[in-house]
């Protein structure tokens, strides 16, 4: 495992959440997390349902915006940020239910996941020939990278829909990257998938991390996946954090052990 | 506005609110069956019109009293709505709202060549045995309109009939469960297309019953589709899914639209009447889009 | 059985993205072109050219409202007042300042754009049912205005007489020259169209109407977009309204009423949602649906009906075929004609396969 | 100018004449990327001068291991222009085959597609001493490794780049003489030979190939048999320099069919196995097409036919049937060659083994412009290439230009050319038997001439034995008809001093699979397909049929369904698909005792290999049943 | 895709039965009819269009005119006007020399196409008034009184109802609001200035489904002396009750043309719930009338029963009107030129030369002239007595000076 590499220098997080809580309704579903994420590192964030894991993803992503507390990537709050701006900083995610656009290809699929690194507007749109082609072509060569890069080439003209689960995951794994985003989300990668393509999505996940030295956060069940590749990991239970360090410093711990089988409160 | 007199207001306002019941009661088809099936019925203006096309044909043509043409009627759009509900609107269950809308703008243009293909284009009276002469109370210059005020009267009758029903019957109950989530009442056992097919049915036996009514004040034939067109300010401002909202809708629609006839027009010369409730829906869109009685909708990933 | 692909590789991308990337897909364009440009023209009579320019005026309107509803999933129900937006603007610009009609036409878009902006702006809070009441509402209020500002309307009439367009010093007063200039305005909206749903901000639109939460997080500004797609959906009916009002020679805002709007839905939607192609095949379809009607009542209605009555049946029997087919593209083929003639061009496609 | 009888000299040549016409091109990242002669040139040129300031220099030997790329294309013309050696190696080997090849050929460098075959290379690193430099082309998943003797391709052309070196005179300093090629052979019997090929040999024969065949510049070829395969190197490697053809590299192996489709080459070499898939593939989707589009299918194909059995017997072509036959390319013929990928296709090559008539007729009838081939490693691929018009699928056509044979006393095929290879490789013993005392080259295989001079291939020509009557038995002649029904994948054939023949039969899966979808035939994989007693059924129906068109002598009288097609990760065949005889001979002895002892079911071990190099034993009790 | 291959099949029947279907060749004299069978106006459409045709056939029944056949070819255009263009490149195409048109905003989007074939076009009661003025528009015809003439006649007719002079009295001009309910707007402000009346507008917005407001706002608020009706659709039946509701004596309504059919009056209840309304015609009104009854006649003798239609004589007799001028103005045409080899110009002089043509009184005494194209602007108010239509004046025009004047006015404007 590339442990070498992850475990490098720390100059900074590449983000850090600060007491971040959210409510629904009287519901406390993030209660006061703080963590930091080190650059280039796989950064896992397990806990049992109802934990708080994807709302504070949502917050990262900008899907919610914390009631307290503060977000910060690249020294900056993005807490209130739309999630279109937090995407166009860097940070892509994948989602839990898969959210591929169905009707579209592959190809278009990652053509979108780099929405933000395209700039023709509406007018160089209409007339496409000229500067909108030539940017099409250039990002066309970056997306067939990824499409080659996850092995998908026998399908990059297929509608994203008509693809097998495994696939599908795949291909949100392959649109995510498509922003060349410095930070990935990770909901649940390998939420459904058989042993095989587990350890597919895994080889991705790892190798995505080696060859572009992007910094990762996931969500997972699976804990042997999330041992097998995280750098560390964070424990939340009931919205809060229980634990935080290395898969071997979690595993051992009490609290953690406790959350999970459920003696505690 | 410069001669103000409390007494025309008074008029404008008591009569704006009976004609809002009045139209409070062709929205009520429309909110139960967004409230029970989330379908949109673009139609429901046509089924008014072809519920009172029958009595109306009933009545004129084979000379049947006006209860049997009204049992007529109402029979028939039962047996239509369910029809329409099996053939229709249950294969389109989870498609995206645009495609229900407009299946719904698809069965109003259907109906509108239907009702006089089946009944013939003439226009016939509706003739309810109520006197045309107005009832004016004391000396206040309040006078009220008879066929308004049993317009009104039936209006209130049946919106509080539904309102028992969805909170008390068992039936009405289940619905509510239905409304808010469909799997979830499919798995508590709930036979979720039978009370979509109960909706439809209650919102053709409400058109029916819109459409003696209004088939009374218009006369009927497919002009009384038009009348459709007043549930959207109606249901916008009340709230999509609420009883309450539909009344406290209908009502705001027309006193706002009898006092934009009585102090705008005059002011800028023009037929306001049936723009301002428009106006006042968009700005309710902006504000506070799940008008007033409404639930919002939240999102989830 | 025409068809072939095979050795017609591609060496750059700029080939493999070509809007016909075979020669089978180049010929029949350049076939269809032909036809139309050429030899419908020469042979047909002004009667069924006047047709063929009601369907060129209807082509650029119905790509408009599939960008709008078919691309980017927000309906709109008041397509038609856009269309009068546009027609009226250049009425106004026509007459009063002698406008060119290459001034003219853009001018009735991008007026129509501006408002339809306006009217998309509630998109942001609102969607399905509410933004189609919206929508409704801007119909309607659009009309108030016309109707009730002479400034606008040009008096009480509601009506502007334009003259003809003048093209290279040539008045186009005959069919065939209107022909020729509609047709122009129908293929430029076309390949616009092709061109703005293969790229960035036609995909973006997609996103949105497939998911519009990860459109978001995919870094779409969604508001932004949907603005876009109202402006750009409102422009083409702009244009179409202008087209409309050089093609009568008068912009008269109840040639725009919600009729005209629902027409343009049923095109949309019979053709196929979200096709370019299938915009022209509904805009075709539901002009020439009651001429056809027309005919076969003509040619075989007294087979059935009393000759009295033939002429009220005719026009009912549109009514309820107009209706009927709408429910029934939407509940069996909702992909419209576009999905009927995929099936004929795979039939053939794979012929002598099945797949 | 070098001496034009070199490879480099050939390159250089076409780097004079053809500079801006492509020369090669790789389906990557969606599209055909292409590289005209010039920076073809420019590739190898720099892989070169990098392998050279490593090293690299005269008689060392180059191995590449990968699935057809350029860049492995470009790495044997480096060590062919540095009068080195390229030993293409097949990539689907395994490790323990790999160490054999690689050790035996005393490989210097290995260039490896990718991050799969450095691996595998790095597995067995110990195992070869010789090796100082191991290249890797595509650098996806490569980056944390940090063995020494790793480098990228790029890294090393861009070494290359910077160094000093004149190219061109490092091509002029090669030697026809020199070994330009060494191609293992998988051989049927022991470990693998490597096959010494000169410089001469590769030119020389491409001359005749292209004189045989019509090879054009601009034509495009396409790259997807192994690598390993002497045929991709002389057809479409030495080809392509010959006379400026463009060597095309699919996507991947997975997109092949879809590459061949888009590309559609000019010319195309299939060996019979595929030839026989795409039968059944169309056969497969006329027939699970709809009414109209199936009767159109029968009826045309049944024109083609007809017209086809004109063609072959010499008739004229009646002219209603002429007429039907146009209507059948519009309708029917030219559509089906789109499908397959064969619009632009002048000829078609099938050999290596032979090809079921029908198949053969098949193909024909609907245009394609298919014929034998007939060569082997030792004689650098061509022997004989039937010409336009004298296609047919009992010979192998005549004998090239250039190219001598005679057939021995006993009926082996003898033959002298310019391609006769220079010895096997470390293998002197090897190299005496294979040359018989006047000089001839022992193909091998048992043939003769018919009367119009075209060979006829009947077996090895060490297999042809017999029965116990006397009466001579051809094992591969047998299993070859056997083959050509669409249910049997493979055969193996036992008779040999025997009283009656039986035979193995492995069932093809997509076919029997597909009949037992249409008897509604549940089944859970090949080994309950092939037991069961209906599937048992249609092989004896189908080799009653075989039985019939055979002499009394050859008939198969017993056989068994074996649970697994036959796999070359079972040592069972090559690579290339030929049986090993004496291994499943010993491997199969129970069965083969079972049939002539009258058993009805044998027990049978069978050990499997599994991807991962993993082995396991499964027992199973296979029937054996009689064949009337 | 076995589907697919039966509807190849069927598309391939469909264009062969497309193929059959064209039209015959025709000697005969065509004239395009435009209908409104669908759409919000419907009821006109409806039961004009049969009395258009039942006079058509009536007199070819009768050898045409001068031995000459006529056709008309219909056309519903459902009230859109792209349908209306089509339709009368239908008709251009099929040799129609004169248009029959229905619509506002058709006869408005026609106007210059019909100006450029020449090809005159009919717009009986409706349209734009300026119309009436042929110097100005050729070859458009209202040939019944235009929304100015109704006006004019409309406070003519109430002058009569409020004792001679309508000095200082309080008139409520209740309208439609679209273009066609304000057109009248012209000559009511210019008579009001010149006669000294007090005017108030009241807009009913359509589809003027509910108007109580309105009502209540004129009498209670501004207690009108006499009310100018001017709505069309659903909106006159509900005007009617909403009078009768507010107490307001219906004898004081005078609705314009359109808004006062038989079909308004049932739909408003009954005719004996409408006792006293009253309205202006242009063609007559009931069965009374000579051609009508020439027509049942006709329908006897071919052994069928009477339509029902011809019960709504309102609109049927218009459309019996309305065909009668054409073939008039037909049979000027032929006999001008002597034969019936006419065109479009023929047709358009052959209209100004009607005069006298009353048919019994069913059409009255039109005179159309080069300048005037409505023939006069006569009217006719009808009020509803005794459960039936009943003729209360006779055919007479209103200020007819001040019509003129504006005519040539909005010509000089040009």
């Amino acid at each position: 495992m590339p442990d070498g590499i992850n475990g490098g220098p720390d100059d900074g997080p590449a983000l850090s959440v600060e007491g971040v809580s959210k409510n629904f309704g009287g519901v406390r579903a993030v209660a006061g997390v703080s963590t930091a994420v080190r650059k280039g590192e796989i950064f896992a964030i397990i806990g049992p349902n109802g934990a708080g894991k994807t709302t504070l993803l949502n917050m990262v992503s900008g899907f919610y915006k914390p009631d307290e507390g503060a977000i910060l990537f690249r020294d900056r709050d993005i807490g209130r940020l739309k999630p279109n701006e937090i995407a166009e900083l860097g940070i892509a995610r994948t989602f839990q239910n898969i959210a591929l656009f169905r009707g579209l290809t592959v190809l278009d699929n990652l053509m979108l996941g780099r929405h933000v690194r395209l700039k023709s507007g509406v007018f160089s749109s209409l007339l496409y020939w000229g500067p909108a082609q030539k940017e099409e072509i250039r990002h066309r060569r970056r997306c067939e990278e990824i499409i080659d890069f996850l092995k998908l080439s026998d399908l990059r003209k297929t509608p994203a829909g008509a693809l097998a689960y495994g696939l599908q995951k795949r291909v949100e794994l392959g649109r995510a990257l498509a922003s060349d985003p410095t930070l990935l989300l990770l909901d649940e990668p390998m939420a459904g998938m058989n042993q095989e393509e587990k350890e597919d999505m895994v080889r991705y996940v790892l190798d995505v991390s080696i060859e572009w030295g992007t910094t990762i956060v996931l969500i997972e069940h699976d804990m042997g996946v999330v041992m097998d590749i995280s750098d560390r990991v964070a424990v939340l239970d009931m919205g809060e954090k229980i634990s935080e360090g290395t898969p071997d410093e979690v595993r051992a711990d009490p609290k953690v052990i406790q959350a999970y089988l459920g003696t505690a409160h | 506005m410069a001669d103000f007199h409390w007494g025309f207001f008074l008029e404008l306002v008591v009569s704006g609110v009976l004609i809002g019941l009045m139209y409070s009661l062709i929205a009520l088809g429309f909110v139960l069956i967004y409230k029970s099936t989330d379908a949109i019925n673009f139609a429901q203006g046509e089924f008014v019109m072809i519920a009172g096309i029958i009595v109306g044909a009933c009545m004129a043509s084979y000379g049947l009293p006006l209860w049997l043409a009204i049992a007529l009627s109402v029979g028939f759009m039962v047996v239509f709505n369910v029809g329409l509900e099996r053939t229709v609107l249950r294969p389109m269950i989870g498609r995206p709202i645009v495609a229900i809308i407009m299946a719904t703008i698809g069965l109003a243009a259907l109906l509108r060549g239907a009702g006089p293909f089946f009944f013939g284009s003439g226009t016939r009276a509706l003739n309810l045995p109520i006197d045309d002469a107005p009832i004016i109370i004391g000396d206040h210059f309040i006078y009220l309109n008879p066929i308004h005020l049993l317009g009104a009267v039936a209006a209130v009758l049946f919106l509080l009939g539904f309102g028992w029903f969805f909170l008390k019957s068992r039936k009405g109950v289940a619905m509510r469960a239905v409304a808010d989530s469909h799997q979830v009442s499919m798995a508590m056992g709930i036979n979720v297309q039978r009370y979509f097919a109960l909706a439809w049915v209650m919102a053709g036996v409400v058109a029916a019953l819109g459409g003696v009514i209004w088939g009374s004040l218009l006369g009927v034939d497919t002009q009384l589709a038009v009348i459709g067109l007043k549930v959207f300010p109606v249901v916008i401002l009340g709230g999509l899914d609420s009883i309450v909202g539909v009344i406290v809708g209908g009502i705001i629609v027309g006193v706002v639209e009898n006092l934009a006839a009585g102090y705008l027009d005059p002011m800028v010369g023009g037929g306001t009447k049936d723009f301002t409730p428009y106006v006042l829906m968009i700005l309710m869109l902006m504000f506070k889009p799940y008008g007033l009685f409404g639930k919002p909708i939240i999102e989830r990933i | 059985m025409f068809h072939r692909e095979s050795g017609y590789y591609k060496t750059t991308y700029k080939g493999d993205m070509a809007l016909y990337p075979l020669p089978v897909g180049r010929w029949s364009v350049a076939l269809i072109g032909v036809l139309f440009l050429v030899i419908v023209p020469l042979f047909l009579d002004p009667y069924y050219l006047s047709i063929l320019c009601l369907i060129a005026i209807a082509i650029v309107g119905a790509l408009g409202l599939n960008i709008l509803l078919g691309y980017t999933g927000q309906i709109s129900i008041g397509h038609a007042a856009f269309m009068s937006v546009g027609a009226y603007t250049a009425a106004n610009l026509i007459t009063k300042l002698d406008w060119p009609f290459w001034l003219a036409v853009p001018s009735g878009g991008i007026m129509a754009a501006a408002i339809g902006v306006l009217v998309g702006i509630p998109s942001l809070r609102i969607k399905g049912l509410y933004l189609a009441i919206a929508t409704l509402a801007a119909q309607f209020i659009i009309e108030w205005v016309i109707n009730h500002t002479p400034a606008i309307s040009g008096g009480v009439q509601a009506s502007i007489e334009v003259p003809r367009p003048v093209v290279f010093g040539e008045t186009l007063d005959r069919e065939i020259e209107l022909y020729y200039f509609l047709m122009a305005f129908a293929v430029i909206a076309i390949v616009a169209t092709m061109n703005l749903v293969r790229s960035r901000v036609g995909r973006a639109f997609i996103a949105i109407r497939d998911q519009d939460i990860a459109a978001e997080i995919i870094g779409i500004n969604v508001f932004r977009y949907k603005l876009y797609a109202f402006a750009i959906s409102s422009f083409y009916a702009g244009v179409a309204g202008v087209l409309y009002t050089y093609y009568l020679s008068i912009a008269n805002y109840e040639q725009f009423l919600i009729v005209v709007s629902i027409d343009y839905l049923a095109m949309v939607i019979i053709g196929g949602l979200g096709s370019v192609l299938g915009s022209v095949f509904g805009a075709i379809f539901v002009t020439l649906l009651p001429v056809v009607i027309r005919i076969f009542m003509d040619t075989f209605g007294a087979f059935f009906f009393d000759p009295v009555i033939l002429a009220q049946v005719t026009a009912q029997f549109r009514l309820i075929l107009f209706g009927a087919l709408i429910m029934f593209f939407l509940v069996v083929e909702p992909e419209g004609l576009n999905r009927l003639w995929l099936n004929i061009r795979n039939y053939f496609r794979i012929w002598p396969f099945s797949y | 100018m070098a001496d034009a009888r070199t490879v480099p000299a050939l390159l250089l040549g076409n780097v004079e004449t053809r500079p801006q016409k492509p020369a090669i091109r790789e389906k990557l990242y969606g599209i055909w990327e292409t590289w005209d002669w010039q920076g073809y040139a420019d590739n190898v040129r720099a892989c070169a001068l990098g392998l050279r300031a490593r090293g690299f220099g005269k008689g060392d030997k180059l191995a590449v291991i990968g699935d057809n790329r350029p860049h492995l294309y470009w790495a044997q013309l480096a060590a062919m222009c540095l009068g080195g050696s390229a030993v293409p190696v097949y990539q689907d080997s395994i490790a323990r085959e790999l160490a054999f090849v690689l050790n035996h050929a005393e490989a210097k460098v290995v260039v490896a597609e990718d991050q799969e075959q450095a691996d595998k290379i790095l597995s067995i690193r110990e195992d070869m001493p010789a090796l100082e430099l191991l290249v890797y082309s595509d650098p996806r998943g490569m980056l944390d490794y940090d063995e020494d003797i790793l480098v990228a391709f790029s890294d090393l052309q861009d070494e290359g780049r910077a160094a000093e070196g004149d190219f061109e005179a490092l091509c002029r300093e090669v030697a026809p003489g020199d070994i330009g090629l060494i191609c293992y052979t998988s051989g049927t019997t022991g470990q693998p030979k490597g096959v010494l090929l000169s410089h001469e040999n590769l030119v020389r024969t491409a001359e005749i190939y292209c004189k045989a065949e019509d090879v054009r510049e601009g034509d495009d070829y396409l790259a997807y048999l192994p690598m390993a395969w002497v045929g991709d190197s002389l057809y479409g490697l030495c080809a392509a320099l010959m006379v400026g053809s463009t060597i095309n590299c699919p996507e991947s192996p997975e997109t092949l069919r879809r590459d061949l489709r888009e590309l559609s080459p000019m010319g195309i070499i299939a060996p019979p196995r595929m030839w026989e898939t795409m039968l059944s593939d169309i056969l497969v989707r006329a027939n699970d097409s709809s009414a109209l589009k199936r009767r159109v299918f029968a009826y045309f194909r049944n024109v083609a036919e007809q017209v086809e059995t004109c063609r072959v017997e010499d008739r004229d072509i009646p002219s209603g049937l002429r007429l039907r036959y146009r209507l059948g390319e519009f309708l029917v013929y030219g559509p089906v060659r789109d499908q397959l990928g064969f619009r632009r296709t002048r000829w078609a090559l099938t050999g290596g083994a032979p090809l079921g008539p029908d198949t053969f007729r098949f193909f024909r009838s609907f245009g394609v412009n298919l014929k034998q081939v007939y060569g082997s490693t030792e004689v650098t691929g061509v022997i004989s290439v039937q010409p336009d018009g004298q296609a047919n699928p009992d010979t192998v056509g005549p004998v090239c230009d250039g190219v001598t044979v005679r057939i021995a006393d006993t009926g082996e095929i003898l033959v002298k050319s310019p391609g006769v290879f220079n010895g096997y490789y470390k293998a002197e013993e090897a190299t005496q038997e294979a040359f018989d005392e006047e000089g001839w080259f022992r193909t091998g295989d048992a043939g003769l001439m018919d009367d119009r001079g075209h060979i006829v291939v009947i077996d090895r020509a060490k297999d042809v034995g017999q029965l116990s009557d006397g009466s001579a038995y051809a094992p591969q002649f047998v299993e070859n008809k056997l083959k050509f029904s669409p249910y049997i994948s493979e055969a193996v054939s036992f008779g040999d001093k025997r009283p009656f023949i039986c035979a193995m039969i492995a069932i093809d899966l997509n076919t029997v699979g597909n009949w037992a979808e249409r008897q509604a035939l549940a089944y859970t994989n090949y080994m309950d397909l092939s037991q069961k007693p209906e599937i048992y059924e249609l092989v004896r129906s189908e080799i009653e049929r075989i039985n019939r068109g055979l002499p009394e002598a050859s008939r198969v009288k017993r056989f068994l369904l074996l649970g697994k097609d036959l796999d070359a990760d079972d040592a069972e065949i090559t690579r290339t698909r030929k049986l090993r005889r004496s291994f499943i001979a010993d491997k199969y002895a129970d069965v083969i005792e079972a049939f002539y002892s009258g058993g009805t079911s044998v027990e049978l071990r069978t050990a499997v290999t599994f991807e991962d190099g993993r082995e396991a034993f499964i027992d199973n009790r296979m029937q054996i049943q009689d064949a009337a | 895709m076995r589907r697919l291959d039966k509807l190849l099949f069927g598309a391939g029947l469909a264009l062969a039965a497309a193929g059959a279907a064209t039209s015959a060749g025709a000697a005969e004299i065509v004239i395009g009819l435009q209908c409104d069978r669908t759409g919000p106006t419907q009821i006109v459409g409806t039961h004009l269009c049969p009395g258009y045709h039942d006079y058509v056939s009536l007199v070819n029944s009768r050898g045409g005119i001068e031995g000459h056949t006529i056709k008309t070819i219909e056309v519903d255009h459902e009230y859109k006007v792209p349908a209306g263009v089509e339709a009368y490149a239908l008709h251009k195409k099929e040799g129609a020399v004169l248009i029959s048109l229905y619509g506002t905003p058709h006869t408005q989007a026609l106007t210059q196409k019909l100006t450029e074939d020449k090809i005159p076009g009919t717009s009986p009661g409706f349209g734009t008034a300026a119309a009436a003025n042929g110097e100005n528009f050729p070859y458009i015809f209202p040939i019944a009184a235009s929304y100015w003439s109704q006006a004019a006649a409309g406070l003519e007719y109430a002058r009569t109802q409020l004792g001679g002079d309508l000095k200082g009295k309080k008139i409520a001009y209740i309208y439609y609001d679209n273009p066609a309910g304000r057109e009248p707007l012209p000559v009511l402000h210019k008579l009001r200035d010149e006669l000294g009346f007090e005017l108030t507008e009241f807009a009913v917005p359509p589809p003027g489904i509910e108007m109580s407001a309105q009502v209540l706002d004129i009498t209670r608020r501004y207690r009108a002396d006499f009310v100018l009706s001017h709505l069309f659709g659903r909106a006159p039946s509900v005007s009617m009750k909403e009078f009768k509701r507010a107490g307001y004596p219906l004898e004081k309504v005078l609705g314009f043309v359109w808004a006062a059919s038989e079909a308004d009056i049932a739909a408003a209840g009954g005719f004996d719930r409408v006792e006293g309304y009253s309205a202006m015609q242009f063609a007559g009104v009931g069965s009374d009338y000579p051609v009508l009854d020439e027509i049942r006649a006709m329908y006897e003798a071919d052994g069928k029963d009477v339509p029902e239609v011809m019960a709504s004589t309102v609109y049927y007799n218009r459309g019996v009107f309305v065909a009668a001028i054409h073939l008039k103005a037909i049979e000027n045409a032929i006999k001008a030129k002597g034969s019936a080899d006419i065109t479009g110009e023929d047709v358009k002089n052959g209209f100004e030369q009607i005069s006298g043509f009353t048919l019994g009184g069913l059409v009255p005494p039109l005179e159309i002239t080069g300048f005037d194209h409505e023939g006069g602007g006569w009217v006719q108010v009808f009020q509803v007595k005794d459960a039936k239509f009943v003729p209360v004046t006779d055919w007479f025009q209103g200020y007819r000076g001040a019509v003129v004047e504006l005519l040539k006015e909005d010509a000089s404007r040009q």
